[in-house]
């Protein structure tokens, strides 16, 4: 499903166009067809799901809100987003599912509103078209059947981008498509180490891990505070205190002693009211709260939303520094057309970077596998890693610091750095210390499993515990087996977590340990197997490492609960979101229609932007909905492909895809000069005219779309006008992730 | 001016299955085909469609053509075909090459020789599907060579070898006919006008495609032939032409030899004068 | 001008001859293929991964006296086989590109044009640089507690940066106190 | 042999000439631009068949060497395409010029006028060209077979100028136009060729017609041979030189050639 007919859709067996930005629409329709038409796999939602956990009496939900929503802070308290608890302080379950007060019941209920006629006014898919995918796909209800979702940014880049996610989630868990081979909710990420950067907490309110940074708040004010309140009671959370202090031990060696709580003091708190992410972060810049940058590898001035705006706030910046294998738009901001040079009082840095044959290191792709890659060749001139870069910057900065006593440049002169003496950083020094040891004897660890809360052991990043083991850098290993057939490659690089490839694969086998379907099988309970020495009387075996304590049997207590990283053991069709415990539609920040779900036309909790060049746009003036989208000859902000004949030639210019409708209203011939305006700027682009691209009909109203890839820039072979000055300023209730694939334009013939 | 080519019978026939039915455009083959052959981009601008190569060139040894197809209940199919020299066994350049220098190997491939090639351009104008063209820099016509080198190796061709979808196989002839025909009998009930195209064709070529619809949509022509004008060029004109320079040449010899009586003078006897020229020998004669 | 018979025989025999010797085809030269030699015969394959999307789908450098000479997949690699799209296929246009960055550049303020430096120079102006800055905007503590953060910095990037890579990235900006840091995952 | 000086003489109508040849009579057969004409294709037809037969086969690389490469030869033929040309136009201008027009259609009126004694002489002189007696009947300036010839030449190197042009830019002409230049070009080659030989066979080598070959060289052809294998052309050539010999003697001038 996809608002483009792309170059995929023309392999597809079945093709649904649907409206940007209706995704949980379409989603919750199907949804509600396999609950209506008892296609869900009932023994897996009962007993691997919450379903059948009773809520509490507080929740509710009309007219578009859920309870407890306050219009001025824009926030719902989410007080009675829990379960309700028995006597025992244990949640209350029905599992005849028959209870209204049952997350079944409510899910039923909620999305019981997406009926096939609603949903289909709302995306434009035609009815048939539409019934067709819902029966094919819930088809992979049945126990011996999966189904994959694969999505990338056009589910994610949206206001309502996370529970787009979570709608896609709620779909395979009513389905039983988690856990088994072919299923899953695979996210197609568009760099070669996004997934690796994410895990190593390169986000302003994170610790490598997936662990919080602490907030400068009372609650946050010692380490003890920090663990009380970010420690869950149960699941496999609960080891947190381990991976943190590893973590800080990692941070600052010698100096994180039990005594100063492991250096916790030392780390930057950031002030909880403020809001410090991408979107965010460029609006203080163009306020020049931010006087100095970095950008390692990155093309803001092409990828960012709101381009026009991102450029401006380069330009107060006092210095920036930019790291990259070419001159990009974001080093050249300076002489961007209609820039005036003179008057940018920025001093800019340009390093030389090396590419990625040209230095040693690994990367973790979508699959979670961290790759080792070997280096072929030396980088060209002087151009260097980022690894030495970064390595030589640091023991400057520091020796500037070095005679200073002052207690705000302690977390810097006690930050450890033992990457040896050389220019040269040791990298497979550096892979230990991510990947844990035990710092009385310096042995690496096999496990996560081995960290330790009192200091004894240095964990960088948690999540990738045993990937140097003793025996070395497991991210090397090139074993081509495939044990059972089902693609987990166990001998092929290392997995995070604890090479585990499908990621909570005890789902895949029933109440008694026994596979579902033996098409469908990854781990099952060999009562047999186990070390008799260790009194262990049974293990889980399989075709995968267990995402399971191995000797748990399925009777044993928790031996039932599959999703081990949950308090509660057990997945959630009811989980708490910012806008709520169920996906709910809500149209995008810029759209052609209200919304015929409910009255409320944007997603309640999105944090709008009152500030210059930020403009909302209304169906009067653009009355034409736009989805940027990428190519596959081209890569995100276009350096490491605009730059590269073989792949300018094959995408060199700017166009813009629009229907033979669109085309004819508006006197457009293909190929020809046209301008695609939006309320915060005007992008000139070639007309691409096509009938892969149709007016869909939206709530009654022909609505047209168009298409514009976003990869161009004016640096390079390849130019053409930036995409990104079109894309508002606005982003989603959770991730503030910038709403790009869904906003309205107007288009014109350039004569 | 060889009536005969010499042409070796294929020994170990090899092939390369493009199966359009799984092809997703991606064009890696285009890119991976330059990288192995190290060819420089030749940019055209934008042409209205993601297809920006109209046609092959002196470094464009393959492109991906990609049609949009409107189809009866009003929707859009986009046949994607990666269309490259069809190595061709009944093949024009073959039997026009006044060099030898294309020449089929024994894998049934059409090769050509660098060394011998003097850019000529009679392949040029008389391929059956209008593909190899002339670096007229460097005087050699230019195709795809179905990367001997590699194959040779004992290697895959570099577009068969990228190719992600699985959509460009290569192999041993028969194999690759067997794969083909086994999709063709899945893809029928769905795609009624699906074929196989390069089986029979000219005598069977190099590249066999599994296509989905018409060939006329993918860009090629229904029944594929040599040029009549190849043949009667190579079959005809040039065989006849020699025969008679030879009979020319062996009428003179004989009459110079049965002549060798007469005496060099002007033979009275024969008042009534002799002429000369031969039905096609003929005295000199000014233009007028 | 006159031309005896038998020079007229010496002649029109050696043209008959070569014209009947073509005639049937005898063509001297070998008919096998001479395909060159293969170019990545005596070069050295590093296992890399492809620089692009996160698929992560391996590819094989070959190298020659320090010089790239040719990128495919790599066979073994058990989620490519061997196959690349149209970008992993261009990785060798990374290696050798003209417009690669090759010295530190540095572009002055209200300047027009780039500086070529040497690496000492970029990196102690930008050690001075970041010192001047964070010292001017440390918050050290707020309300009695300490925060050690330092908001007029900013730092983003790199989902291209290897792991380890960018855990010294992390270290390193956390340690000067930087809450605004970002990257392409937020994107 | 005194140098004669070129007067104006209608081709039709030859002159006779004083001179010590044995009979002491010659009759001018052709002009000066006639021969300039010959002479002057004859060199940029073998400089184009030596050059495209170096094309043409396999065996022509020993050819191209001569001319210093392949791509050197390529460029000979077509230098010497544009001379071939070039000739037939201009010279086709100077002697239409000087004869002021009227005798160029009556020359190729000539040409084309098959009359009974040419088909009689098609039949009859292959026999005699093999030694066999053969009844040949009285021919005029050309006979059948050197009309054969001429038509064959005239057309030939119009065939292969045209499919020449063809083939020097294939991009200006549709493709089916330049496929059937190939077999048009070659054909044509091999005619010309075979004509070629025959052609220089009789003029050089055959005892009896290797005689006028001084018609090509100096113009003249002696009076016993033109009477005894042009007799019709003999004659008429003889008349006229009577009358002028009158007229001479009136105005005193002497007769020349």
């Amino acid at each position: 499903m996809d608002p483009r007919f792309t170059r995929t859709s023309s392999q597809a067996d079945l093709y649904a166009p649907l409206r940007p930005g209706t995704d949980i629409a379409f989603i919750g329709g199907l949804i509600n067809y396999a609950l209506e038409n008892n296609l869900y796999f009932r023994d897996y939602v009962v007993n691997y799901t919450n379903a059948a956990f009773l809520v509490d009496e507080g929740y509710s939900f009309h007219d578009g809100l859920f309870d407890g929503y306050d219009p001025q802070t824009k926030k719902y308290d989410g007080k009675s987003w829990k379960y309700a608890m028995g006597l025992d302080e244990k949640p209350l379950k029905d599992p005849t599912l028959t209870h209204p007060r049952t997350v079944f019941r409510l899910l039923k209920k909620h999305y019981s509103r997406y009926t096939v006629e609603k949903v289909c006014a709302i995306t434009g898919t035609s009815k048939e078209v539409y019934l067709e995918v819902a029966k094919a796909y819930c088809a992979t209800g049945r126990p011996d059947k999966s189904g994959t979702i694969m999505y990338a940014m056009g589910a994610t880049q949206h206001t309502v981008g996370s529970q787009n996610v979570r709608s896609y989630a709620i779909l395979q868990l009513l389905l039983g498509n988690i856990g088994v081979p072919g299923g899953g909710v695979n996210a197609l990420r568009g760099e070669s180490n996004v997934q690796g950067s994410t895990d190593m907490g390169l986000l302003f309110d994170q610790a490598p891990g997936y662990m919080a940074l602490p907030p400068a708040a009372p609650e946050y004010a010692n380490l003890k505070g920090y663990l009380d309140k970010e420690t869950p009671k149960a699941g496999f959370w609960t080891n947190k205190p381990k991976f943190f202090v590893s973590f800080l031990k990692a941070m600052y060696g010698e100096a994180a002693t039990p005594g100063n709580q492991f250096g916790y003091a030392y780390l930057p708190k950031r002030d909880p009211k403020k809001n410090y992410s991408y979107i965010s972060l460029f609006e203080d810049m163009y306020d020049g709260q931010i006087r100095g940058a970095f950008f390692f590898g990155q093309n803001s001035a092409i990828s960012g939303p709101n381009s026009n705006k991102e450029n401006s706030a380069l330009d107060k910046l006092e210095w920036v520094v930019i790291s990259d294998l070419w001159e990009t738009e974001t080093a050249a901001f300076w002489k961007r057309p209609g820039a005036k040079p003179a008057e940018i009082a920025t001093e800019v840095f340009l390093l030389p970077a090396a590419a990625s044959f040209e230095k040693e290191g690994s990367i973790t792709n979508s699959g979670r596998w961290i790759q080792w890659r070997w280096k072929a060749v030396n980088p060209p001139g002087e151009a260097r890693s980022d690894l030495w870069i970064l390595h030589n910057l640091h023991r400057r900065i520091r020796a500037r610091y070095a005679a200073s006593h002052a207690t705000k440049d302690q977390p810097l002169l006690n930050l450890s750095w033992q990457y040896g003496l050389g220019e040269e950083p040791d990298i497979e020094a550096i892979a230990r210390e991510i990947s844990g040891y035990d710092t009385r004897t310096g042995q690496q660890l096999t496990t996560f499993l081995n960290l330790a809360d009192d200091g004894t052991t240095v964990g960088g990043n948690w999540i990738l515990g045993g990937m140097y083991p003793p025996e070395g850098n497991k991210a090397k290993s090139r074993n081509t087996a495939d044990k059972g057939g089902i693609g987990s490659y166990l001998g092929w690089a290392f997995a995070w977590p604890a090479n585990r490839r499908i990621l909570y694969n005890r789902s895949s086998a029933d109440l008694h340990g026994k596979p579902w379907s033996n098409d469908k099988k990854v781990i099952w309970w060999d009562p047999v197997a186990g070390d008799p020495l260790k009194n262990e009387h049974g293990k889980w075996v399989g075709l995968d490492v267990p995402d399971f304590k191995p000797t748990v049997s399925p009777s044993d207590a928790g031996g039932s609960n599959p999703f081990i990283m949950r308090p509660e053991g057990v997945a959630g069709l009811f989980s708490k979101l910012n806008e709520g415990p169920f996906p709910e539609h809500y149209e995008p920040f810029e759209s052609p229609t209200a919304n015929s779900l409910s009255t409320v036309n944007l997603n309640p909790v999105v944090k709008i932007f009152k500030s210059p060049m930020n403009e909302r746009g209304d169906a009067e003036k653009f009355p034409i909905v736009v989805t940027t989208f990428r190519l596959s000859e081209h890569m995100q902000g276009g350096g490491m492909t605009r730059n590269l004949p073989w792949l300018a030639e094959l995408m060199p210019e700017l166009f813009v895809e629009i229907s033979p409708t669109l085309a004819k209203a508006r006197g457009i011939i293909p190929g020809q000069d046209v301008v695609v305006a939006s309320a915060r700027g005007e992008v000139k682009a070639k007309a691409l005219v096509t009938n892969r691209w149709k007016p869909l009909m939206i709530n009654g109203k022909e609505v047209e779309q168009i298409g514009l890839p976003w990869h161009f820039g004016f640096m390079g072979i390849a130019t053409g006008d930036v995409a990104n000055k079109l894309t508002p300023h606005v982003g989603d209730g959770n991730t503030l992730i910038p709403e790009y694939k869904a906003f309205l334009c107007n288009i014109r013939g350039v004569k | 001016m060889a009536a005969v080519k010499s042409t070796a019978v294929a020994t170990k026939p090899k092939a390369i299955y493009v199966d359009t039915s799984k092809c997703t455009g991606c064009r890696g083959c285009e890119v991976a085909c330059k990288q192995w052959n190290s060819l420089p981009a030749d940019p055209q601008p934008f042409a209205g469609s993601y297809q920006t190569k109209r046609d092959f060139a002196p470094n464009t040894y393959t492109f991906v053509r990609m049609n949009e197809v409107a189809t009866s209940d009003g929707e859009v199919r986009w046949l994607f075909r990666k269309s490259q020299c069809m190595h061709c066994t009944d093949a024009a350049c073959v039997e026009v090459c006044p060099k030898n220098a294309i020449h089929h190997t024994d894998y049934g491939t059409v090769y050509r020789d660098a060394d011998k090639c003097i850019g000529c351009g009679y392949c040029v104008n008389n391929c059956t599907f209008g593909i190899t063209k002339l670096d007229e820099v460097a005087h050699k016509a230019t195709k795809c060579n179905f990367c001997l080198d590699r194959v040779e190796a004992g290697l895959e061709p570099a577009c068969a070898k990228t190719c992600s979808t699985g959509a460009i196989q290569f192999g041993d002839r028969e194999q690759m006919l067997k794969l083909a025909h086994q999709r063709l009998a899945a893809l029928k009930p769905g795609f009624p006008e699906a074929r196989i195209y390069g089986e029979q064709e000219l005598g069977g070529t190099g590249f066999i495609y599994l296509l989905t619809d018409r060939p006329e949509k993918f860009g090629l022509p229904e029944n594929p032939v040599v040029p009549w004008t190849v043949k009667i060029w190579q079959h005809v004109v040039r065989p006849a032409g020699e025969v008679m320079l030879g009979g020319t040449v062996l009428a003179l010899l004989a009459a110079a030899l049965l002549g060798a009586g007469k005496t060099g003078k002007v033979d009275k006897a024969a008042r009534t004068g002799s002429g000369t020229g031969s039905n096609e020998g003929g005295a000199t004669d000014a233009k007028s | 001008m006159e031309i005896s018979r038998r020079d007229f025989f010496k002649y029109s025999g050696a043209t008959l001859a070569a014209l009947m010797a073509a005639d049937l085809g005898f063509d001297t030269t070998p008919a096998k293929a001479q395909a060159n030699e293969l170019k990545i015969k005596f070069a050295r394959a590093t296992p890399s991964i492809c620089p692009y999307c996160s698929v992560g789908c391996g590819i094989l450098v070959h190298a020659r006296d320090g010089k790239v000479i040719n990128t495919e997949g790599d066979s073994d690699h058990p989620i490519n086989h061997g196959s690349l799209c149209s970008k992993g296929a261009a990785v060798f246009e990374v290696a050798h590109n003209p417009r690669r960055l090759t010295r530190p550049l540095y572009r002055a303020p209200g300047g027009d044009r780039w500086e070529e430096k040497d690496w000492d120079w970029v990196l102690d102006r930008i050690a001075t640089n970041v010192k001047k800055t964070r010292d001017a905007g440390f918050i050290e503590s707020e309300k009695g507690l300490p925060v050690n953060r330092a908001e007029n910095i900013a730092c983003l990037g790199g989902a291209a940066l290897d792991n380890e890579e960018c855990y010294l990235l992390y270290k390193e900006m956390r340690s000067l106190g930087i809450v605004y840091l970002e990257h392409q995952a937020r994107v | 042999m005194p140098k004669a000086k070129a007067a104006t003489v209608y081709e039709t109508r030859p002159r006779v000439v004083d001179s010590m040849a044995p009979n002491g009579m010659e009759i001018i057969r052709f002009d000066g631009w006639a021969r300039a004409a010959h002479w002057a294709h004859v060199l940029s037809f073998f400089a184009l068949l030596v050059t495209g037969l170096a094309i043409f086969g396999p065996q022509g690389d020993t050819i191209a060497r001569v001319f210093g490469g392949i791509q050197a030869t390529r460029l000979i033929h077509r230098a010497a395409a544009v001379t071939f040309m070039a000739l037939s136009i201009v010279l086709l201008l100077i002697s239409a010029a000087n004869n002021r027009f009227r005798n160029i259609f009556q020359g190729l009126k000539n040409l084309l006028a098959f009359d009974k004694d040419d088909l009689a002489f098609l039949n009859e002189f292959p026999k005699k060209f093999f030694g066999l007696e053969a009844r040949v009947p009285e021919q005029g300036k050309f006979n059948g077979g050197q009309k054969i010839n001429s038509i064959l030449v005239v057309f030939g190197s119009i065939v292969l100028a045209a499919t020449g042009l063809v083939l020097w830019n294939p991009k200006a002409f549709p493709i089916y136009l330049v496929r059937l230049a190939y077999p048009l070009h070659d054909g044509a080659m091999f005619i010309m060729f075979a004509l070629v030989l025959g052609h220089m066979y009789l003029s050089l080598v055959h005892p009896i017609t290797r005689k006028a070959l001084g018609a090509m060289w100096h113009g003249r052809m002696s009076g016993e041979y033109a009477e005894h294998y042009h007799a019709k052309w003999y004659r008429a050539a003889v008349e006229k030189t009577a009358l002028e010999k009158t007229d001479t003697a009136k105005s005193g001038k002497t007769t020349s050639v």
